[in-house]
C-alpha cells in the first residue's frame, strides 16, 4: 500500500469513518443543512440547535465516502459550542487549508484538520472533503 | 480462434502512452483507435470546411464525405435507408428530440409513456417532464431482485392510452441486456411505438432496427470508440414525417420568409446549425472500425472477462454483486462491504485502474434497490484477463487496507 | 509594425499542406492553427476520459480542463464569473436556448420581439416560430440601402410589449458591424433583455459584455479558430436563474426521482449529457491563440485587405457590391453583372480560391434587398495582399470568359 | 482559361443560358413544378401544359446560374410534344447521364443533353443540372 494513500486514509480519518461524532438523524430540528454532491451520490444533513449566535449542538447523518463522512465528523466535532463568528472563521481555515489557498499566518490548524492533509495529493477528493463545510458556510453565512 | 486483443490494444494509442493504464469505464465512454483519431487530425488539417455551403472542393467533398457517413450507419443498424438516421449531439438529445418533437405533441392528460427503472436518467428525465408539461402518465416497469425486467407486468402496463414506450437494450448499471425483440412486438400489437436507447449496445451487440421493427434508436458515437460530441437518432420512415424540427436555424430550411419556414425532410430538417463534421466524420471511421472486428469473437472476449471477473471477485468475500441477470453484458456493479463505492475506486484509480463510483445516471432505479452507489466496471474489446486479476489484486488491496 | 500574416498562416496546417488554397470562406468556418488540432488529437491520444463521473486522475483532470475553459472564455469576453458560461453546440443552439427555455414561458399573446432584417437564420427562425406559438408579433428593424440598420425607426419598435430584442454584431452578408452599444442602452432603457448573436465577431473584434451590458452572447468556436460542434450562451447572472434546462439527461440533475427531478444551477443545467469534452478544451486553445495575437493590428491587417479587395474590385466594372455601411468587417458580398453568384464562385474555386455564393442564410435579407443571392468573400488573419489579387485576377477572367 | 471550365462551359450551355428556350412566366398554367434548391437558392418554376397523357407546351421561368438554368431550358425544349413516357425516359435518359449510372446500351443521348458531359469533371455541379429534370421526373411518375 503506498505511502500517499495511508495519508489519504490517516489514522484520525478512519476513526471519525468508523465511529462518526453525533451521527443521528435529528429530523425534529428547525435548522438541517443539506450536503448533498450530484455526481457521486454523496449525502448528507446537518441537524443544527441553533440559538441566539450560538452553535449548542450538532448531529449529522447520510451516507458518502470516508472523506466525505469523516470530514463531516469534524465539522460537527469541531462546530459545537461556537459562536457565528468562530464557526465561520473556521469553515474558512478548513476549506482554505484543502484548496491551499490560506495565507500562512492564517494557518493555525486544529489537529483534525490536519488530518485531511493527504487530500492535496488527490485532487479529485478535495469535494469529499469541503462537501459538508461548504454548506455549512453558506448557512452561517446567510445568519450573519 | 482466439481474440487478438493484443493486436487490438495496440490499434487504440492511450495504451501507447499509458501502458500503465487499466481502463475499465469504458460504459462511461471508450477509447478511441487510431483511424478515428486520425480521421479528426485529417479533416482539420487538410479538408476543413463547412458544409452543404460552398462551389468549391472542399466544401462539396466535406458534404459527400459527411452524407456518406448515413450509410455507413444504417449498414452498421440494420436500416436501409439513409435518411433515416439524423446526427445529434449524443443520446441524450436524441431521446429529448423524440418526447418534445415527437410525442409531446400527441400526449394529452390521461396518456401515458412507459419506460423501466433500470434507464439512464437521458431516458426518464425527457419522458418525465414531457409527462408533466402534459398532464400524462410515468409508468414504470419494475426490475426484480437480480436487475431484470418484470416483463410478466408489461401486459397489464400496456394499453391504449400509452403513445410510447421507452426501454434501454442494456442498462449501463446491471449489465443485464433486455428482450426488446419481445417488448417491441407487444408494443406494436397495441401500436405504440417504441424508442430503444442503444447507448451500451450500439456497435457492441448486433442489432437489425428492421428485423426487430424498431422505432426509433438513439445511441452516441463516444461510446463505439468514436468522437465525443456526435450521436445518431435512427427514426423508422413511416414515423420520419411527424417529428418536427428541435433546433431552428440554417441548414434544415426549404424556404425562409420573415412570416414563415418551410423546412427539409428528416433527416436534414433535425440538423440545424454547422454540424459536427469531424466528429461525423470519425463516427465514420468507428463504423469502419468495428464492421471489420468479427463482433462474435468480440462479444465472445468481453464476455470471458466479465464472467472471470464476476468469479473472481464473489471469491474474494465481502462482496454483493448488483444486478445478476441471465443475460448480460460486460458491465458490472457491485459494492464491496463496509467500504463505500468511491474509496475503492479511489484506490484502484491509485493503482491505475480507472473505474467509476457512484449512481452512474441512474439514481432511482439504485434507490429502487435500496443501494445509494456501486462499483463499476466495464469491459471492451482491448481490455485483457490481465487487467481482470490487477483489478481483482487491487480489491484484495482495499480489502486489506480497511480491515 | 507590420502584422506577422506569414507567420500567422505558417500557425495554420491546411496551408503548408495545400500551399496553393486561398481561402476567403472564413465567415463560414475559420480555419484551425496547430494547436487547436493539437488540444484535440492529444485528448483523445494521451487523456481520453469522461468528465464530471470519475474517481480517476484521467476524468478528474478532463474535468479540470474542461471548467477551466469557462475562466478562458470569460476573460476573452469580458465577463467576471465563469459561471456565466455554458457550452453549447453551437450559436443556432444558444439562440435556441433562449428562444425556448427564457422567453417562450415569458411570451403572450401580442407580446413583440424585435429583430432586425439582416439576420442569420438562426436569429431569425426561432424567433418566428416561438412567436407564433405564442400569438407574439416579430418585429424587423428594416435595413438602408447601403445595409445598415434602420436605428431611427428603434424608438417606434420599443415598447413595453417587446419581450425580447435579438440582434446580430456583425452581418455574415453585408459585413455590417452594428452599433450594439446603442441598441442595448435603449432597449434596457424599457427593461428589455437584448441577445447579441456574435457568431461573426467574437474572437475577431473586442466585445465586452460588462461594459455593454449584454443579457444574452452566443457565438460559435469553429468561426473562432476552434473545432466545429462547440459554442457558447454566455447569460448575465441576473438572468441565469430564469433560464430553464433545454435537453434533459445526465450531468445536468442534483437529485432524480422517478416522479420529479432537481436541476443545477446555470451552467451546468444546460449541459444535459456527455459533453463534447475535446470540442470544449480546443475552444480553450483558440482562446489562447486568439489572446496572443494583437488583435487591434489584426483588425487593422483584415481591414486593409477588405479596403483594398473593395477597390480593385468596384475598378473591374459591372460589380454591384451589396453592403456599403459605413462600419463594415472584413466581410464583401457582391455581384457580377449578367453572372450568376454560382458561377463566379465555381470559375474562383477552379483557381482554388474558396468564396461562396448564395443566400448566405439570410434568405428575406436578400429578397427584400431584392437580390436572389450573392458572391461572399471574407477574410482572416491568415489572409495575405496576395490573396486579393489572385481573387481580383480571377474575377477578371470570369468576367473575360463570360463577355 | 483551362479546357474542363470550356468543356463544363460548353456553347451549347451558354447559349441556352443567354437566350432560354421559352421563358416566360405563365401563372395561368393549371400545373406548376417547383424546382428549388435550398442550399444554394437557385430557384425555378415549369409550367406544364398537359392533355391526355402528352405534355404540349412547356415554359419556365426563375433564377438560378448557368447550369442550371440551361439545364431546365434543354429540359422545356426536349419534352414537349412527348408523351409520359417518352418524357419519364428521357428524364431517366438524362439523370443517368449526369450520374453516370446508365448502362452503355441506354446511352442514346440528345446533342443538347451531351453538352453537360463537364460536370463529370465538376461533381459539386451536378444538383444544378439535375434541379429541374429531377423535380418533372417525380411530377411526371405521380400522373402514370
Ligand atoms: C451571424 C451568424 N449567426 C449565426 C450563425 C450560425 O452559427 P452556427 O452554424 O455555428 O450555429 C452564423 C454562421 O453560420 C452566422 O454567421
Ligand atoms: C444507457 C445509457 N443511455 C444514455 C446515455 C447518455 O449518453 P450521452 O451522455 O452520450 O448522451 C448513457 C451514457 O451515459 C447510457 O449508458
Amino acid at each position: 500500500m503506498s505511502s500517499d494513500l495511508k495519508k489519504l486514509y490517516s489514522d484520525i480519518i478512519k476513526r471519525h469513518q468508523e465511529a462518526p461524532f453525533h451521527f443521528e438523524k435529528k429530523t425534529d430540528m428547525q435548522n438541517t443543512i443539506k450536503a448533498y454532491n450530484p455526481i457521486c451520490g454523496d449525502r448528507f444533513e446537518v441537524y443544527v440547535d441553533f440559538d441566539r449566535k450560538t452553535i449548542n449542538q450538532l448531529h449529522f447523518h447520510g451516507f458518502g465516502c470516508a472523506i466525505s463522512k469523516a470530514s463531516t465528523s469534524v465539522l460537527v466535532k469541531a462546530l459545537e459550542g461556537r459562536t457565528l463568528a468562530e464557526a465561520i472563521g473556521l469553515c474558512e481555515n478548513f476549506l482554505g487549508f484543502i484548496n491551499k489557498d490560506l495565507k500562512s499566518n492564517e494557518v493555525l490548524l486544529q489537529e483534525d484538520f490536519k488530518a485531511f492533509s493527504g487530500v492535496h495529493d488527490f485532487p479529485e477528493r478535495s469535494d469529499c472533503a469541503t462537501l459538508a463545510w461548504q454548506e455549512m458556510k453558506k448557512f452561517l453565512e446567510s445568519r450573519k | 480462434m482466439t481474440f487478438p486483443v493484443h493486436a487490438i490494444k495496440s490499434n487504440f494509442p492511450i495504451f501507447t502512452h499509458r501502458p500503465e493504464l487499466v481502463y475499465l469505464d469504458n460504459a462511461a465512454t471508450s477509447q478511441k483507435p487510431l483511424s478515428v483519431i486520425q480521421t479528426i487530425t485529417d479533416f482539420y488539417t487538410k479538408e476543413n470546411a463547412n458544409v452543404h455551403r460552398g462551389l468549391y472542393e472542399l466544401s462539396s467533398r466535406a458534404t459527400k464525405r459527411y452524407e456518406e457517413v448515413r450509410k455507413k450507419v444504417i449498414s452498421l443498424i440494420g436500416a436501409s435507408n439513409q435518411n433515416t438516421v439524423a446526427f445529434t449531439k449524443g443520446t441524450t438529445e436524441s431521446i429529448n428530440i423524440v418526447a418534445y418533437s415527437f410525442l409531446k405533441k400527441k400526449l394529452k392528460a390521461g396518456d401515458k409513456v412507459v419506460i423501466s427503472a433500470m434507464e439512464h436518467h437521458a431516458n426518464l428525465i425527457p419522458w418525465q417532464q414531457v409527462c408533466k408539461e402534459s398532464g400524462a402518465l410515468l409508468e414504470i416497469i419494475p426490475v426484480n431482485e437480480v436487475g431484470e425486467l418484470r416483463l410478466e407486468l408489461l401486459d397489464s402496463l400496456l394499453d391504449k392510452r400509452v403513445k410510447l414506450l421507452a426501454i434501454t437494450h442494456i442498462s449501463n448499471v446491471l449489465g443485464t441486456i433486455n428482450p426488446i425483440e419481445e417488448i417491441v412486438f407487444k408494443a406494436h400489437k397495441l401500436k405504440i411505438p417504441v424508442l430503444i436507447d442503444g447507448a451500451q449496445s450500439v456497435g457492441h451487440y448486433p442489432i437489425d432496427v428492421k428485423k426487430l421493427d424498431i422505432d426509433f434508436l438513439a445511441f452516441s458515437a463516444h461510446k463505439m470508440f468514436g468522437p465525443l460530441g456526435t450521436g445518431v437518432l435512427y427514426c423508422k420512415e413511416a414515423l420520419a414525417p411527424h417529428v418536427d424540427p428541435h433546433t431552428y436555424g440554417g441548414g434544415s430550411i426549404k424556404n425562409v420568409e420573415f412570416e414563415e419556414t418551410e423546412f427539409l425532410d428528416y433527416p436534414h430538417k433535425l440538423e440545424a446549425g454547422t454540424p459536427n463534421i469531424p466528429g461525423v466524420l470519425g463516427l465514420g471511421a468507428a463504423v469502419d472500425y468495428i464492421q471489420q472486428l468479427d463482433i462474435h469473437e468480440a462479444i465472445h472476449h468481453t464476455k470471458n472477462l466479465t464472467i472471470s471477473f464476476k468469479d473472481k471477485l464473489k471469491s474474494l468475500g465481502g462482496i454483493t454483486l448488483v444486478g445478476q441477470a441471465q443475460n448480460f453484458g460486460s458491465i458490472v456493479s457491485f459494492q464491496v462491504k463496509n467500504i463505500h463505492p468511491h474509496d475503492v475506486s479511489g484506490f484502484l484509480a491509485h493503482a491505475n485502474i480507472a473505474v467509476r463510483a457512484g449512481h452512474h445516471c441512474a439514481q432511482p432505479l439504485l434507490e429502487s434497490m435500496g443501494v445509494p452507489a456501486t462499483v463499476r466496471i466495464s469491459f471492451s474489446i482491448y481490455n485483457t484477463m490481465d487487467d481482470v486479476d490487477k483489478t481483482i489484486d487491487a480489491i484484495l488491496g482495499v480489502k486489506k487496507f480497511w480491515s
